[in-house]
């Protein structure tokens, strides 16, 4: 009989291109169809998934990879190098990081159908770690006739290596998709870590199911209409806690809000300014107020999250009360004279709720003009984007909602953009940053980017880049009747049964 | 063996309101198994409010205060739904005054009056009732029984409407027929054979009928016992020939003396400038149906006539016959098929904008049905100085005028603060001839604008047209089933039959010699012992 | 007749075309477009100005309009820009759930409201008619989430009678489908149900007033006869009307309780499709709406011919 | 129904004693209407708790002397909320219902009177209802910025058409009314017709309609905050109090009874008030509710 595990991911799936979009749920998705080269383990270490042996030269500049056996796409046509090397030079076109890459590729080949090289013009110290990397663009290898006929509109098919099949013709946008597992999956031996090791399909189908309603949600899994939520808030605990039949756990990721700042207009052009609305800024309050429970919540120091290798307390940013005097101190230096403030907040984001109202009410203590703005998350985007001053429809302070994955290294750190105007929301600029990033690159060991990486904090923290407003915990939660998901940062279906 | 069939003994009504004067006051009457009893009387003296009491079904805004009602041995003023809902309709039926009011609008005739078969027989069989709602049609003399079973209510004429209800009246044959002014929108053809109708059930059931009119061509013709209300009060009662021919009450008396004689006007010279000149008109009514057939009514026949400025013409004929339907064309509510229609001089189906507005200000219409031509909501007052307010008059003049015609109508100035629902059917339809009069028309359409009124205020109302008239010279197309009315007022008579005009000419000649055979016919079925013979 | 009904399909046309041009203008005039929301939060500028070429945002207003109006005039309502799904197909496939739900919803609710309505305007004042008018009351005032929520939890979580969400095709299982559909089709008919038992309680009231009450009153026979074959049929139009008007409102949004009892319904794709500013989708369920509303009122026009023979148009 | 109770009844007392022993219901929706309105004029003034501060410590506290609805997530005040909430909550229902009675009984009228008008119109008609409110908000809100205005105009637009349906459904009946014909022969304007003889008649479903609108411009209000394109959701109104309180509904569920009994109570008052002016309108009715 076949097993079906009915789950809810953390949100809709619309878009079916992994390197298309930045949404959690596409990349999930991709995770359930593609294979990626390495993968990391439950430390952030990186572990070779298809690739079965690699070198690197001692120079730093040429890593030889060999796949392993048994590769095969859900088309049956086995995954080639030829495939691969598509598949990466796509990737580095759409990847932040991709992109620092293709900048010193010299180049990426095919050797034979099992081994390719990358070669560098110098050494970048976290190559095999970029690969890795579950976000935001993960490194998917996909069919090359596929990544050919891929326009900028993305990928027409979806045709991947991994370990479940995706069933095109049963997507109904906003309602469901459905996967079948791959029969011709071949997992590494290993036992399945995080990310890494065997992924054993062991349901025979997977439904992500789309629930608009929360509540909704929780009550399906009481009833045992589901047998999965992916993701849920610490706020609906209480509602599961005694529902017989019902387990829940902590999920491996942690959640980040951040706090971006409008360089390029008044009032917060002005450094000290920047430096006021951090010290106004207390992630205890942040936590206490929309998380609540101190159980699931962590106050984070570092800028690349608490589970990276990297992270550091150097300097760090809203990890004591709001400093009344230091702020007004500070916006008395700055000379500000009751510019407005505008505070972007996307209300149909249950993610955001709350963030804007606590910002508003510090901000409003220390003396600031401020003036939430409420809009739908589609408008939020835009108006982000916007670069213009606060009078003519411009922003000063938005938000945004990160997992710990996309910020554990100051090269992936989007937060850390230094690109100024053409960059990142928030148009963040800095030399010296720009230039430890190089230097972070290079670095060759992970004792040395540490390094690197404090100083980056500390100058980021310096000139407030963005601030973390604290650090959460999501749950899981699933039947009895099926086994408890592997703990990953990425949710990821391998592993589990279903009775 | 004489029985009483409805006894009503010391029957008082009055307002529901703070100040509650009695509109019945201390009533007491008694109708016998196999006879008429005809109650006349003065327009507004509560003989609808007495009557409808019987049948417990007393309008808003008006209570029973006391006295006693005994129905067939039932005490009706105490009887529970249960009693009601078995005696209504079998034992009791009513005419109501006001057919159109008195008809559900979105209900086919038909299946109105086989309601009645419905509730109180329900064994019977569908086939059987349709018979006999057919037949009961054929009874009143309707045109087209199947037709008419499908119509609804406002595609028929004033007097087939009032036909309808009477049928529902007679559906169950019952002991006690109470009918209020049933023939008002009856020709005297239709008449007869509708008052010969009521006779032949009292015979055979021994049904017992009250009858309220204020024809007394009829009270003369059918009544055995009669009384007289005046007031909220029975001021005299006794047989009919004892009344009628040696009344003792000073208002009977001056009722009786009100009676109108046959009066010929002589006729004025022809104008070479009508006022209305209509040559030809004809329309047709097609009745779309969902099911079934369509029914098509030829309601206007290649119809010509003029009136001159001054002059009345009267209209006369059969019910259904086509009167309304002229009248509301003259109104420009309904655009003819054919034929050209010169009012003032201009073409008045081509009139649009100001010079409709105009049109309309200058022809003004008493409508046959009064109390649907008021709107509910609305105080007496509003309704009479809408007109004039909106036409240029000022506030003050148009109070005025209405007061002046309230008075000359014989209704009290406070009805001015009165909703229509609280009149009697006669006072309602003297406030629509004061609401037409007020605009200072120069034509009026009086579609039988006084079926209602009791003599005495029917000469009244007559006078004032006339006084009006000479005032300011308005011409008048006069339609009405009483023939003595038409012979009162009207320079000329045009008799339709059936849609056509049969004749028309002054209207002593067609009084004293008839051409056509309808117009024959018509004139011999006036009712009573009154003479043809004008007054001196 | 016929008439009515062609030169009324007839106008649909240019009603769609106004309709169709006014949409696409609101959903150019709302800020965010479908490249801001494909290439997500984390996106940066250069990501989402290429997103914006590939789907051909950068062209002018005129441009995109010309093209789209070509579009449609070969019958082709384009794909959704995010999922690349034909928009007829995304369509279609939310229809049957939303028929079913409005079906079932405006039979419960016809059945129960009017008699409700009607016996409140018999009442009036009485206890019964206060029972009604809270309920109406109730119905207005009380938010669809939370009557959802209740009968979730007693109904389906506490007496487990019924599945908790979703939507089984009536065509795959009737019962089943009964079984999903019943629970969010009570919920959105407790709404319709104040409404309509109050508009009929009101129009009953005043047909009541009217004098032919009283000769079928003169008539006999139960009391209750005057109120549902005299009082009511008179009152039709306006209950009709309100009928109408809900399940136009029943097709197009009901948007809260699709989202509580997880229906894939219509009134969620248009959520959808207007927060990812799909604008295919949008532009195309809103042409598909103004056409359903045509028919509706249509109908409904036929309709007032048939329970009131005076009414001409 | 029984006449026999008339018989013993006497006059009820006039003056003001009279109408609260006559009009009891009415006089109570009065007052509590009178209530809530100055519940919500008099907020800051009865409640000294701020309905924007959020003190994290007192999460969802149960109802108490300290908090007397409870407080929320972010552990405001919720009567403090309610009441200033009511500001929003009573302009926002007001001014929608009447805006969308007013144009849609305008449109409604001279589409029942004038059949080129109602072709023409009611087509219009038909398009802005396929119209969501949701998308008409995003773009208004867009040009205006979220707003009292720009609310109600997104949430008033939508109903104009049905408000406009109802009445041109009275009128076509009305129209052919005897008493219309008689105005139209006395040469009133049109436009003094539609007024006077015809809106009257249309009162009774224009008044279910306009309570309805009211409570539920109220909860769309709280829809669109939910979407982000209604008033932000730290701005209290009883619809984002409500939809606030949705995620708390099984644990916190003082979050929603608050500001939905409030809604209730001015619904109920809004429909009595309604009822009644119904009947005024129409004397025939007052004349047999008397009996
Ligand atoms: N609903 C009412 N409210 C108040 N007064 C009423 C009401 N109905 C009738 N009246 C008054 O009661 C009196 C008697 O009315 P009724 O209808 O019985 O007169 P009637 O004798 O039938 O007159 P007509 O011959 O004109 O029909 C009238 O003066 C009328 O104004
Ligand atoms: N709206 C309508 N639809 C269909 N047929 C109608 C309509 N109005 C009147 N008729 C028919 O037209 C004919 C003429 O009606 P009309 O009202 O003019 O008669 P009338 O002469 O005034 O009769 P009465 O003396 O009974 O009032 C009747 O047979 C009637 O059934
Ligand atoms: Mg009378
Ligand atoms: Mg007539």
């Amino acid at each position: 009989q076949e097993t079906v595990l009915k789950m809810v991911p953390n949100a809709t799936l619309r878009l079916l291109d992994p390197l298309n979009t930045t949404a959690y749920v596409t990349r999930n998705h991709g995770y359930m169809v593609f294979d990626t080269l390495f993968s990391v383990d439950e430390n952030s270490k990186p572990q070779p998934q298809m690739v079965d042996t690699w070198s690197i030269s001692d120079d730093r500049l040429v890593y030889n990879f060999t796949l392993r056996d048994g590769l095969k796409f859900h088309d049956d046509a086995a995954v080639t190098t030829d495939d691969v090397v598509a598949s990466l030079q796509r990737w580095m076109k759409k990847d932040a990081t991709g992109q620092q890459i293709a900048l010193i590729l010299a180049s990426v080949e095919a050797v034979d159908a099992k081994t390719f090289t990358i070669k560098l013009k110098e050494p970048f110290g976290p190559l095999i770690d970029t690969l890795a990397k579950p976000s935001s663009f993960p490194a998917f290898i996909m069919p090359k006739r596929i990544v050919e006929t891929a326009g900028e509109q993305g990928i027409q098919e979806i045709v991947g290596s991994g370990p479940y099949r995706f069933l095109a013709e049963e997507f109904r946008p906003g309602v469901s998709a459905a996967y079948a597992r791959f029969d011709g999956y071949v997992p590494r031996s290993e036992p399945a870590n995080s990310l890494s090791g065997g992924k054993v399909a062991k349901v025979d189908r997977v439904e992500w199911l789309t629930f608009p309603d929360l509540q909704t949600t929780v009550n399906a899994l009481t009833s045992g209409e589901i047998d999965l939520i992916e993701t849920m808030s610490a706020d609906l605990l209480p509602n599961i806690q005694d529902a017989p039949g019902v387990k829940y756990g902590m999920r491996a990721g942690t959640f980040t809000p951040v706090l971006r700042i409008n360089w390029l207009q008044k009032p917060f052009d002005n450094v000290k300014m920047r430096q006021a609305v951090a010290a106004m800024i207390s992630q205890e309050e942040f936590m206490a107020a929309t998380i609540g429970d101190p159980e699931t919540y962590k106050l984070c120091p570092s800028l690349y999250g608490c589970e990276s290798p990297l992270t550091t307390d150097v300097n760090p940013l809203g990890m004591q009360a709001p400093d009344l005097e230091k702020a007004k101190a500070l916006m008395a230096e700055a000379g500000y004279n009751g510019e407005e403030v505008v505070i972007l907040d996307a209300s149909d984001v249950p993610s955001f709720a709350g963030l804007a109202t606590i910002t508003a009410q510090y901000l409003r203590q220390s003396g600031m003009n401020v003036k939430v703005q409420t809009m739908d998350f589609s408008t939020y985007l835009a108006q982000r984007t916007s670069k213009a001053p606060v009078a003519e429809g411009g922003w000063s302070i938005a938000f945004g909602g990160w997992y710990g994955s996309d910020l554990s290294s100051p090269l992936s750190n989007l937060n850390l953009d230094t690109k100024g105007n053409d960059g990142y929301v928030g148009w963040s600029s800095d030399e010296e940053i720009s230039k430890l990033k190089v230097d972070f690159a290079r670095a060759a060991t992970l004792e040395e980017q540490k390094v690197v990486a404090a100083k980056i904090q500390e100058r980021a923290n310096e000139l407030i880049f963005f601030v973390p407003l604290g650090t959460y915990y999501q749950y899981t939660a699933y039947r009895d009747n099926v086994t408890p998901p592997i703990s990953s940062a990425i949710p990821v279906v391998w592993g589990i049964e279903k009775k | 063996m004489d029985e009483p069939i409805l006894e009503i003994c010391n029957l008082s009504i009055g307002l529901n309101a703070p100040a509650g004067k009695e509109v019945v006051d201390d009533v007491s009457l008694t109708v016998w198994r196999r006879k008429i009893t005809c109650l006349i009387g003065e327009s507004g003296s509560g003989k609808s409010v007495t009557s409808s009491a019987v049948m417990k079904l007393l309008p808003g805004g008006l209570r029973l205060v006391g006295g006693q009602i005994l129905l067939d041995g039932h005490e009706m003023t105490g009887a529970n739904a249960e009693q009601l809902a078995d005696l209504r309709g079998r034992v009791v039926s009513m005419v109501f005054q006001e057919p159109l009011t008195a008809l559900n609008p979105v209900m086919r005739v038909g299946d109105q009056i086989g309601e009645l078969l419905k509730i109180h027989r329900p064994k019977m069989g569908s086939q059987e009732r349709k018979r006999r709602i057919l037949e009961l049609l054929g009874d009143v003399h309707l045109p087209d029984p199947p037709a008419t079973l499908m119509a609804f209510p406002h595609q028929l004429s004033g007097g087939q409407r009032q036909r309808v209800v009477i049928a529902m009246a007679l559906a169950l044959e019952p002991a006690l027929i109470i009918a209020d002014e049933p023939t008002t929108a009856l020709d005297v053809t239709t008449q007869a054979q509708i008052l010969k109708l009521f006779r032949e059930l009292m015979t055979r059931h021994e049904s017992g009928i009250l009858l309220i009119t204020h024809d007394f061509g009829v009270v003369t013709e059918v009544a055995d016992t009669v009384y007289v209300m005046q007031n909220g009060q029975v001021v005299e009662h006794g047989s009919a020939a004892d009344i009628l021919k040696a009344p003792q009450h000073p208002y009977t008396r001056s009722l009786i003396a009100a009676v109108p004689k046959y009066r010929f006007r002589s006729p004025l010279p022809p104008s070479d400038t009508p006022l209305v000149s209509a040559h030809d008109l004809e329309l047709t009514y097609t009745t779309r149906g969902f099911t079934g057939r369509t029914r098509q009514v030829k309601a206007l026949d290649k119809v010509s006539f003029n009136i001159d400025p001054g002059e009345v013409l009267g209209v006369v004929g059969e019910s259904g016959s086509g009167k309304s339907t002229l009248a509301r064309t003259l109104m420009l509510f309904e655009t003819p098929d054919n034929g050209q229609l010169q009012v003032f001089g201009e073409d008045a189906t081509k009139l649009r904008g100001q010079a409709l507005r105009r049109y309309r200000a200058d022809v003004q219409m008493v409508f046959q049905d009064p109390f649907k031509s008021l709107n509910p909501r609305r105080k007496v007052g509003l309704s009479l100085t809408e007109g004039p307010i909106e036409n240029g008059v000022s506030k003050a003049e148009a109070v005025g005028r209405a007061h002046e015609l309230l008075d000359r109508v014989s209704l009290p100035r406070d009805a001015m603060n009165r909703f229509p629902h609280e009149f009697s059917g006669g006072q309602r339809q003297r406030i629509c001839i004061a609401r037409a009069l007020a605009m200072r028309p120069r034509l009026v359409i009086a579609d039988e604008a006084v079926s209602a009124l009791d003599v005495s205020v029917q000469a009244q109302v007559l006078a004032l047209f006339e006084g009006l008239k000479n005032d300011f010279g308005f011409a008048m197309l006069f339609i009405t089933h009483d023939l003595r009315v038409a012979s009162n007022i009207c320079d000329r008579v045009l008799v339709m039959h059936r849609g056509r005009v049969v004749e028309v000419g002054p209207t002593q000649t067609i009084f004293t010699a008839p051409q056509a055979a309808y117009t024959r016919e018509l004139i011999n079925a006036i009712p009573g012992e009154w003479d043809l013979t004008p007054a001196a | 007749m016929a008439r009515l009904i062609f030169t009324r399909l007839l106008a649909a046309i240019p009603v769609m075309l106004v309709v169709a041009t006014f949409v696409f203008l609101l959903l150019r005039l709302s800020p965010g477009d479908p490249a801001i929301v494909i290439a997500g939060e984390h996106a940066s500028q250069q990501q989402i100005e290429s997103v914006r070429m590939a789907l051909g945002l950068d062209q002018s207003l005129v441009v995109q309009y010309v093209l789209w109006m070509s579009q449609m005039a070969s019958g082709d309502f384009g794909n959704s820009v995010l999922s690349r799904q034909p928009v007829l197909s995304l369509i279609a496939d939310r229809l049957e759930p939303t028929l079913v739900l409005a079906t079932v919803t405006i039979i419960l609710t016809v059945l129960l409201a009017v008699p409700m309505g009607a016996i409140a305007a018999w009442n009036r004042d009485g206890w019964r008619d206060r029972v009604v008018m809270t309920f109406a009351v109730i119905g207005f005032s009380v938010p669809s989430f939370v009557i959802g929520y209740t009968l979730v939890l007693l109904l389906a979580i506490n007496a487990k009678l019924l599945p908790v969400q979703g939507y089984v095709s009536p065509f795959a299982d009737p019962w089943g489908s009964l079984r999903h559909v019943i629970l969010p089709a009570i919920t959105l008919s407790i709404v319709f149900m104040a409404l309509i038992s109050r508009v009929t309680r009101a129009s009953i009231l005043e047909i009541l007033g009217e004098d032919f009450i009283r000769t079928a009153r003169a008539k006999g026979g139960h009391e209750k006869r005057i109120l549902w074959k005299h009082a009511l049929p008179n009152a039709a139009v306006s209950i009709v009307t309100v009928i109408g008007l809900g399940i136009a409102t029943l097709i197009s949004g009901v948007v809260v309780t699709e989202s509580v009892f997880n229906i894939p319904g219509l009134g969620r794709l248009t959520i959808d499709a207007i927060q990812g500013r799909d604008y295919p989708v949008v532009q195309g369920l809103i042409l598909v709406f103004s056409f359903v509303y045509v028919l509706i009122n249509l109908t409904i026009d036929i309709i007032y011919l048939i329970v009131d023979p005076r009414i001409r148009y | 129904m029984s006449n026999t109770s008339t018989l013993h009844r006497s006059t009820p007392p006039s003056g003001i004693l009279g109408l609260v022993a006559r009009e009891p219901f009415v006089m109570m929706a009065l007052v509590m209407l009178g209530l809530v309105i100055g519940s919500a004029i008099l907020a800051s003034w009865i409640s000294s708790a701020d309905p924007l501060s959020i003190s994290p410590r007192f999460r969802y506290r149960l109802p108490s002397s300290e908090f007397l609805f409870g407080s929320d997530q972010f552990g405001r005040d919720i009567f403090s909320r309610v009441l200033h909430g009511g500001q929003i909550s009573l302009m926002v229902g007001f001014l929608s219902a009447v805006l969308a009675a007013f144009f849609g009984t305008l449109a409604g009228l001279l589409a029942g009177s004038f059949r080129l008008i109602d072709q023409i119109l009611m087509r219009v008609m038909d398009g802005l209802m396929a119209i969501p409110n949701v998308l008409l908000a995003v773009a208004i809100v867009s040009l205006v910025g979220p707003s009292l205005v720009s609310i109600v105009v997104a949430i008033c637009i939508p109903e104009i058409p049905r408000v406009a349906r109802l009445i041109r459904a009275m009128v076509l009946t009305l129209r052919e009314e005897p008493y219309v014909f008689a105005a139209v022969s006395m040469s009133i304007p049109r436009w003094k017709i539609l007024l006077r003889h015809v809106l009257p008649g249309c009162v009774a479903p224009l008044v279910v309609q306009f309570s309805y609108m009211f409570a539920s411009a109220i909860l769309s209000e709280a829809v669109l905050g939910f979407l982000g394109v209604g008033f932000p959701s730290e701005i209290p109104s009883w619809g984002n109090v409500i939809a606030e309180g949705r995620t708390a509904f099984q644990r916190a569920p003082w979050c929603i009874l608050f500001p939905g009994i409030f809604l209730s109570i001015t619904v109920l008052t809004v429909n009595i008030l309604g009822d009644r002016l119904r009947d005024l309108l129409d004397p025939r009715i007052s004349a047999s509710r008397a009996r």
